[in-house]
């Protein structure tokens, strides 16, 4: 096995035991540590993938920002810390027959089948960071700037639903 | 390099995790957590193939580029619902909310 | 710097200006807000309060985008679309990010003259509850300029986005009384469901922008066409998770789970607006991902059979709402089931758009009516529920003697949404099952079980007009609407009435539009 | 006069709806005299229209045809001929003289007599509108003033009632829907080239003559749409709750022009646009018929209400029109033109005259429900000796419904029977027992309120007031006029009764 097949199988496996972590363990708080090592595994991958950029991206917005998000809204929800209470439904016997039935579709219909791509593109491909800055800025320009009134509204939103409202605070 | 298969079942068994804990878990946040799966299981679709095939491109790095935008702001929009609830009914637990309700 | 000329707007990209003036307006009324919400006895809030700030812009956007709209229809064949931010600049044949053509601005027209009449409804609504309108009617604003993108929107990238633009907006709006438990539980289940659906509908995009190596929808529509027969599977199976993530949007049977919790819950300016404008975008994107991006198997080509799907979704989604509506008391909730079944109907004229001509304009016509009919229901409700501080269906008790112009008014409302003619509601009816019918036998069963599903509908939404009518008043107090939902009230009169006995000009302008590009 | 006469008579009522909007509701005396008001000119251009249509020539006259929605061809168009002046007429009379019955109404009475106007609207529209669009609109549109007035104003029921009769009409009208939908897209007119919803333009291209399967669905689906509205067995069970449940001037304007809407549907749409089918199915049809008329009779005998018994002679009554429908469409060649000419007239008689006797009657009951607050027959009895106006104007209305030679009914149900005679002598046995039955239980009703021993209770009755005298006077004389010289009204219909008639018969 190559040292990229080595590296291939223990990213992916970091990512998809902690992913399997995140939906099972009783623990919030570590179901969230997992998911911000599940993030790392992507951005492994990612980097496998000739995508620098993306990587740091995903280390950045997802371990960074949107999983310390999730702790804080945990913090501020305290109930939910305790371990003792149940944090799965009663759909879990129905649930799990469901994903494995999506899972084999997915890998028979999906993964498994041949796609006009390269078999293996050159592992030292050069960078894409640079094009891909040149894609954002020129023919995405307009998702681009669109991105950013997403953010703005979402800010807008999320600071206006989660204030809280001083009582008596009318008139 | 791996055949492009590999990424795309990671991302399969990503996506399916995902899913599932979507119809498990009973805290809102888990259920986000288990949302931000589905959209990594996606984003490593989309990556995986850019890389690889002749003709799809950087567009699919674009995209990914465009989901994690969306999903940090979806994060925040998200958490500041949970937390609004959790204000007004001291749980954040969907079977309480009766979600499945007809 | 040769290509500098692709970074300046092209002057054609002038056709985004309801759009940029949309997003301008939405800024303006966050600031004004800020100012007024912390102190309503400021001269700012006097001279230029957030609320009718908002209508009044929404007003000259939608004058705007009308006239752009005619202008358009008057320079005939030649200037249908403008393409914009093609994907490979300098080659004038590669896809474009967004095409601004009659089509989109036809749904731009029904999202921005839906948000006027939202907005009308919200002034009362909000001052009484005393919240952040500055914020509220920005976000209204940000929604309705998202549902303006979506119906332009021909790559992937764009509608993802824009759909997550509505989406976002949407959830806050549904979850904005802070104190009110229901609205609470409705934004979070909006939330969840719309989280969810978007990240399947995102894997399907995904799985397409492999197996045809592209996200433009004309590109999509070539490489389904073109794919091995070995990815025929993985194109169906791409195309309905994309379907899951649109019909969630439209609150389509079995994705609308979220509906009638968020539907009660929300905001009832918001409900109605979800029920329209939201679900415009939803029938904007379907159909352009459908009718541009998904070509159906043909003479021996590649493609992706969805009419089957969508003919199974439309059938369930009629029925079981129409069957569930029958038995609901809270009338949002009961509108809300309505909706739903609505939107089966309405489909019929997707499917039947595939060969008849009449299918397209039916589904305009019908979209376009339905905002008249769902709004006005929604503005009687709003005014109402003001006034008795009830939904419930019982307490529409003898309303023709305490406001008969409110009972008159829902009752033709209702009428309309049955299809009884001479309401525009019916002439929807008449153009999508009259499509159908020309397409031929195959959507025949679907057309009956849709008339079938319209008789159905007659026996709730009679329940209700029997409250009002054969019932005795619990009181004699007599109910006279406010000034703005007075004038919503009679613009969505007016809307039934006139575009249901004169209806020519309304089928002209959507035969004009109903060309997708 | 040409071209404006039908547009006045059917929107004249239409006016006073908007007229009566501006009267504050408080004005009770002005509502009522408003609403007459706009009912009168209808019934007079009736009257002259009723003179002026020539029946020598025959055909459509007094056509309209303006372009209403251009895009799928729907035009304003109308026009009359011998099968819809009499029920233009009939239906102008029973609208008047029900306002003028109405006149006690002081419950809501601006919204009663607003939704009068609208009903008088609905009704002359479906008679006049010879495009399937704007016929469809009509007839939807007089539904729902009936469904508020039977909910408002109607009995103790009467929800129940109102909106079973919506319900039942509306899955008739939606078949219809479909099946005009269906026709529509399969015919052109030759003059335009485009699918057209002209009704005689449809009725000569005879859409599906050849694709037998799909002109027996569409058959069919139309025939459940027009049989409802009939009614015919087994589509009736909307019409004894609705009768009973309805207020007086409902029940008359529901069975002296309703029920003809489906009548009449058979007569303008389904027999001239679908022949084939139409005598393919005549046994189904004409066994239908029969069964409505024994089974009409047969459960009108059984009952006590006096309204619910009238309302089941109705579905007997109608029978007979169907039964002459089925005749006429038979595929026996013995039927020669003359003998379906008559049936054909024999039906469309039979729809008038059900119209003045049925609303005469129900006017009848009305009038002793007003005084004795009961309608219950076994309560009553020697009631002729106290109300003596009241029982002459009774036993005329009954003996007119059996069929008493000298009134109307008994001249359309002969030509009726002498159609089907020719066609079937098994069909036209089995309908005579439906007059013996009739006879029966009429005779039955008249000795049980009128005659016998006479109920204490309801000694101080008084006899009919000036303004009941006035509303039926003109029935009952109607009732003569037509019994004793039927020439005027036969003339008409006959013209009509030939073009049908001439469809059917071979080398007509």
């Amino acid at each position: 096995m190559t040292g990229q097949g080595v590296a291939f199988a223990v990213l992916a496996a970091i990512t998809i035991i902690s992913a399997l972590l995140v939906v099972t363990i009783k623990n919030i708080v570590r179901s969230a540590l997992f998911l911000a090592l599940s993030f790392v595994g992507v951005a492994g991958l990612y980097i496998l993938l000739n995508a620098e950029f993306l990587a740091a991206v995903q280390v950045l917005i997802y371990v960074g920002a949107i999983t310390v998000l999730m702790l804080f809204a945990i913090m501020l929800t305290q109930q939910i810390m305790s371990a003792k209470i149940s944090q799965t439904t009663e759909w879990f016997w129905l649930a799990l027959p469901m994903a494995l039935a999506m899972l084999a579709t997915l890998i028979f219909f999906f993964a498994m089948r041949t796609y006009p791509v390269n078999p293996a593109p050159d592992a030292l491909a050069v960078g894409t960071t640079m094009p891909l800055a040149e894609a954002l800025l020129k023919p995405y320009l307009l998702p681009f700037e669109l991105a950013s009134f997403i953010l703005l509204a979402a800010l807008v939103g999320a600071i206006v639903i989660a204030r809280e409202e001083k009582p008596g605070a009318t008139d | 390099m791996q055949p492009i298969n590999c990424y795309l079942g990671v991302s399969a068994i990503l996506f399916c995790i995902g899913l599932f804990g979507v119809m498990t878990r009973r805290n809102a946040v888990g259920i986000l957590m288990s949302i931000e799966l589905m959209l990594n299981a996606a984003n490593l679709n989309l990556v995986a193939f850019s890389a690889y095939g002749p003709k799809h491109g950087l567009t699919g790095q674009v995209f990914a580029v465009f989901v994690i935008t969306i999903a940090a702001a979806e994060a925040a929009v998200g958490l500041a619902i949970v937390v609004n609830l959790y204000m007004n009914a001291k749980h954040v637990n969907v079977d309480q909310v009766n979600l499945m309700k007809w | 710097m040769n290509d500098f000329k692709n970074f300046i707007p092209d002057y054609r990209y002038a056709v985004l200006a309801p759009q940029i003036l949309l997003a301008v307006l939405a800024l303006a009324v966050l600031v004004v807000g800020l100012f007024t919400d912390r102190n309503r006895k400021s001269k700012l809030e006097h001279y230029l309060p957030p609320d009718y700030l908002a209508v009044c812009g929404l007003v000259a956007v939608l004058a705007w985008q009308s006239s752009m709209l005619w202008r358009s229809l008057k320079a005939g064949e030649v200037v249908q679309a403008v393409k914009l931010f093609p994907t490979s600049p300098g080659d004038p044949l590669s896809p474009s990010l967004m095409v601004m053509d009659r089509f989109a601005m036809f749904f731009s027209l029904i999202a921005i003259g839906g948000s006027v009449l939202v907005g009308l409804l919200s002034i009362d609504y909000f001052r009484k509850r005393d919240f952040n309108r500055g914020e509220y009617y920005s976000l209204l604003i940000f929604a309705t300029l998202a549902i303006t993108l979506v119906a332009a929107s021909t790559d992937l990238i764009t509608i993802y986005l824009s759909l997550e633009f509505l989406s976002l907006c949407s959830y806050v709006l549904a979850a904005y009384l802070k104190g009110d438990r229901k609205s609470s539980e409705a934004g979070l289940k909006y939330f969840l469901f719309g989280a969810v659906a978007s990240a399947v509908m995102l894997y399907g995009m995904s799985m397409l922008y492999g197996v045809t190596g592209s996200t433009a929808l004309s590109a999509i529509f070539e490489g389904l066409r073109t794919a091995p027969g070995d990815l025929a599977a993985t194109a169906w199976l791409a195309v309905v998770l994309v379907l899951a993530g649109l019909g969630f949007k439209l609150a389509l049977v079995p994705f609308h789970l979220w509906a009638p919790d968020t539907y009660e819950g929300a905001p009832t300016p918001i409900t109605a607006f979800l029920s329209v404008c939201s679900k415009a975008a939803g029938f904007a994107v379907i159909v352009r991902v459908l009718d541009i991006g998904v070509p159906l198997p043909q003479n021996g080509l590649g493609g992706v059979d969805w009419f089957s799907v969508v003919a199974a979704l439309a059938a369930i989604t009629m029925t079981l709402g129409n069957l569930v509506a029958i038995s609901q008391r809270n009338i949002k909730r009961m509108l809300a089931y309505s909706s739903i079944a609505q939107v089966g109907y309405i489909l019929i004229g997707l499917l039947a758009a595939t060969k008849s001509s009449m299918g397209m304009p039916g589904l305009m016509i019908y979209v376009f009516g339905y905002l008249f009919m769902n709004l006005g229901a929604f503005t009687v409700v709003i005014g109402l529920s003001d006034k008795t501080g009830s939904d419930e269906i019982e307490s529409y008790a003898g309303l023709m003697s305490r406001s008969p112009l409110y009972a008159v008014t829902l009752t033709l409302f209702l009428l309309s949404l049955a299809g009884i003619p001479p309401t525009v509601g019916f002439l929807g009816k008449f153009y999508v099952f009259g499509s159908a019918i020309e397409y031929g036998q195959k959507l025949w069963p679907l057309v009956a079980l849709a008339l079938a599903n319209s008789v159905i509908s007659v026996y709730y939404y009679f329940n209700v007009v029997r409250q009002m009518f054969f019932m005795p008043a619990a009181s004699k107090d007599r109910i006279s609407p406010s000034s703005a939902i007075a004038v919503a009230l009679l613009v969505s009169l007016a809307g039934i009435l006139v575009f249901g006995i004169y209806p020519q000009p309304l089928i002209d302008l959507a035969r004009w539009c109903s060309v997708v590009f | 006069m040409d071209s404006w006469i039908l547009t006045t008579i059917t929107f004249t009522p239409l006016l006073g709806t908007i007229v009566l909007m501006l009267i504050p509701r408080e004005k009770v005396s002005a509502i009522k005299w408003t609403a007459l008001l706009f009912s009168l000119p209808p019934l007079a251009l009736s009257i002259i229209l009723w003179f002026a249509y020539d029946w020598h020539k025959g055909g459509m006259q007094f056509t309209v045809n303006a372009p209403w929605i251009r895009d799928i061809g729907v035009y304003y168009r109308m026009g009359v001929d011998g099968l819809s002046v009499p029920m233009i007429f009939l239906t102008a009379l029973l609208t008047t003289l029900s306002i003028i019955y109405s006149w006690i109404i002081n419950e809501r009475p601006k919204e009663y007599f607003w939704l009068f106007l609208l009903l008088a609207t609905g009704m002359f529209g479906v008679f006049t509108s010879l495009d399937y669009f704007l016929f469809y609109v009509f007839w939807e549109v007089g539904l729902i003033p009936m469904y508020f007035l039977i909910g408002i104003w109607g009995g103790a029921r009467r929800e129940y009632a109102a909106i079973k009769f919506v319900l039942y009409t509306l899955v008739g009208s939606v078949a219809m829907l479909l099946a005009i939908l269906a026709m529509y897209f399969n015919v052109t007119d030759p003059a335009t080239g485009r699918h057209t919803f002209d009704m005689m333009v449809i009725a000569a291209q005879k859409p599906f003559a050849h694709a037998h399967n799909i002109q027996s669905l569409i058959f069919w689906a139309l025939f459940i749409g027009f049989a409802i509205k009939v009614p015919v067995w087994p589509f009736h069970t909307w019409l004894p709750d609705a009768h009973v449940e309805a207020p007086t001037a409902g029940s008359v304007i529901l069975a002296g022009v309703l029920l003809k809407m489906g009548a009449y549907g058979f007569l303008r749409v389904l027999l001239p646009t679908l022949p084939w089918a139409s005598t393919h199915y005549w046994t189904a049809i004409a066994i239908l018929a029969l069964i409505s008329i024994i089974y009409g009779a047969l459960v009108a005998m059984a009952q006590t209400d006096l309204k619910k018994l009238i309302a089941y002679s109705s579905v007997n009554h109608m029978g007979y029109v169907m039964l002459g429908i089925a005749a006429a469409v038979s595929p026996i060649a013995a039927v020669n033109l003359d003998n379906r000419a008559v049936a054909l007239n024999g039906a469309m008689l039979q729809m008038f005259s059900h119209g003045i006797i049925t609303g005469a009657l129900f006017l009848l009951v009305g009038v002793i429900y007003e005084r004795a607050h009961t309608r219950n027959l076994n309560e009553f009895g020697g009631l002729w000796a106290r109300l003596p106006l009241f029982g002459s104007i009774f036993i005329t209305a009954c003996l007119a419904s059996l069929g008493l030679p000298g009134m109307s009914g008994f001249i359309a149900e002969l030509m009726v029977f002498l159609g089907t005679f020719k066609a079937s002598v098994l069909f036209a046995g089995l309908g005579t027992i439906g007059i013996v039955v009739t006879a029966a239980y009429l005779l039955w009703t008249i000795q049980r309120i009128l005659l016998g021993p006479a109920n204490p209770k309801y000694e101080k009755l008084l006899d009919m007031d000036g303004r009941e005298i006035l509303v039926l006077t003109p029935l009952v004389a109607l009732m003569l006029l037509f019994g004793l010289w039927p020439a005027p009204i036969l003339q008409i219909i006959n013209s009509s009764s030939v073009q049908i008639a001439r469809l059917f018969t071979i080398g007509g």
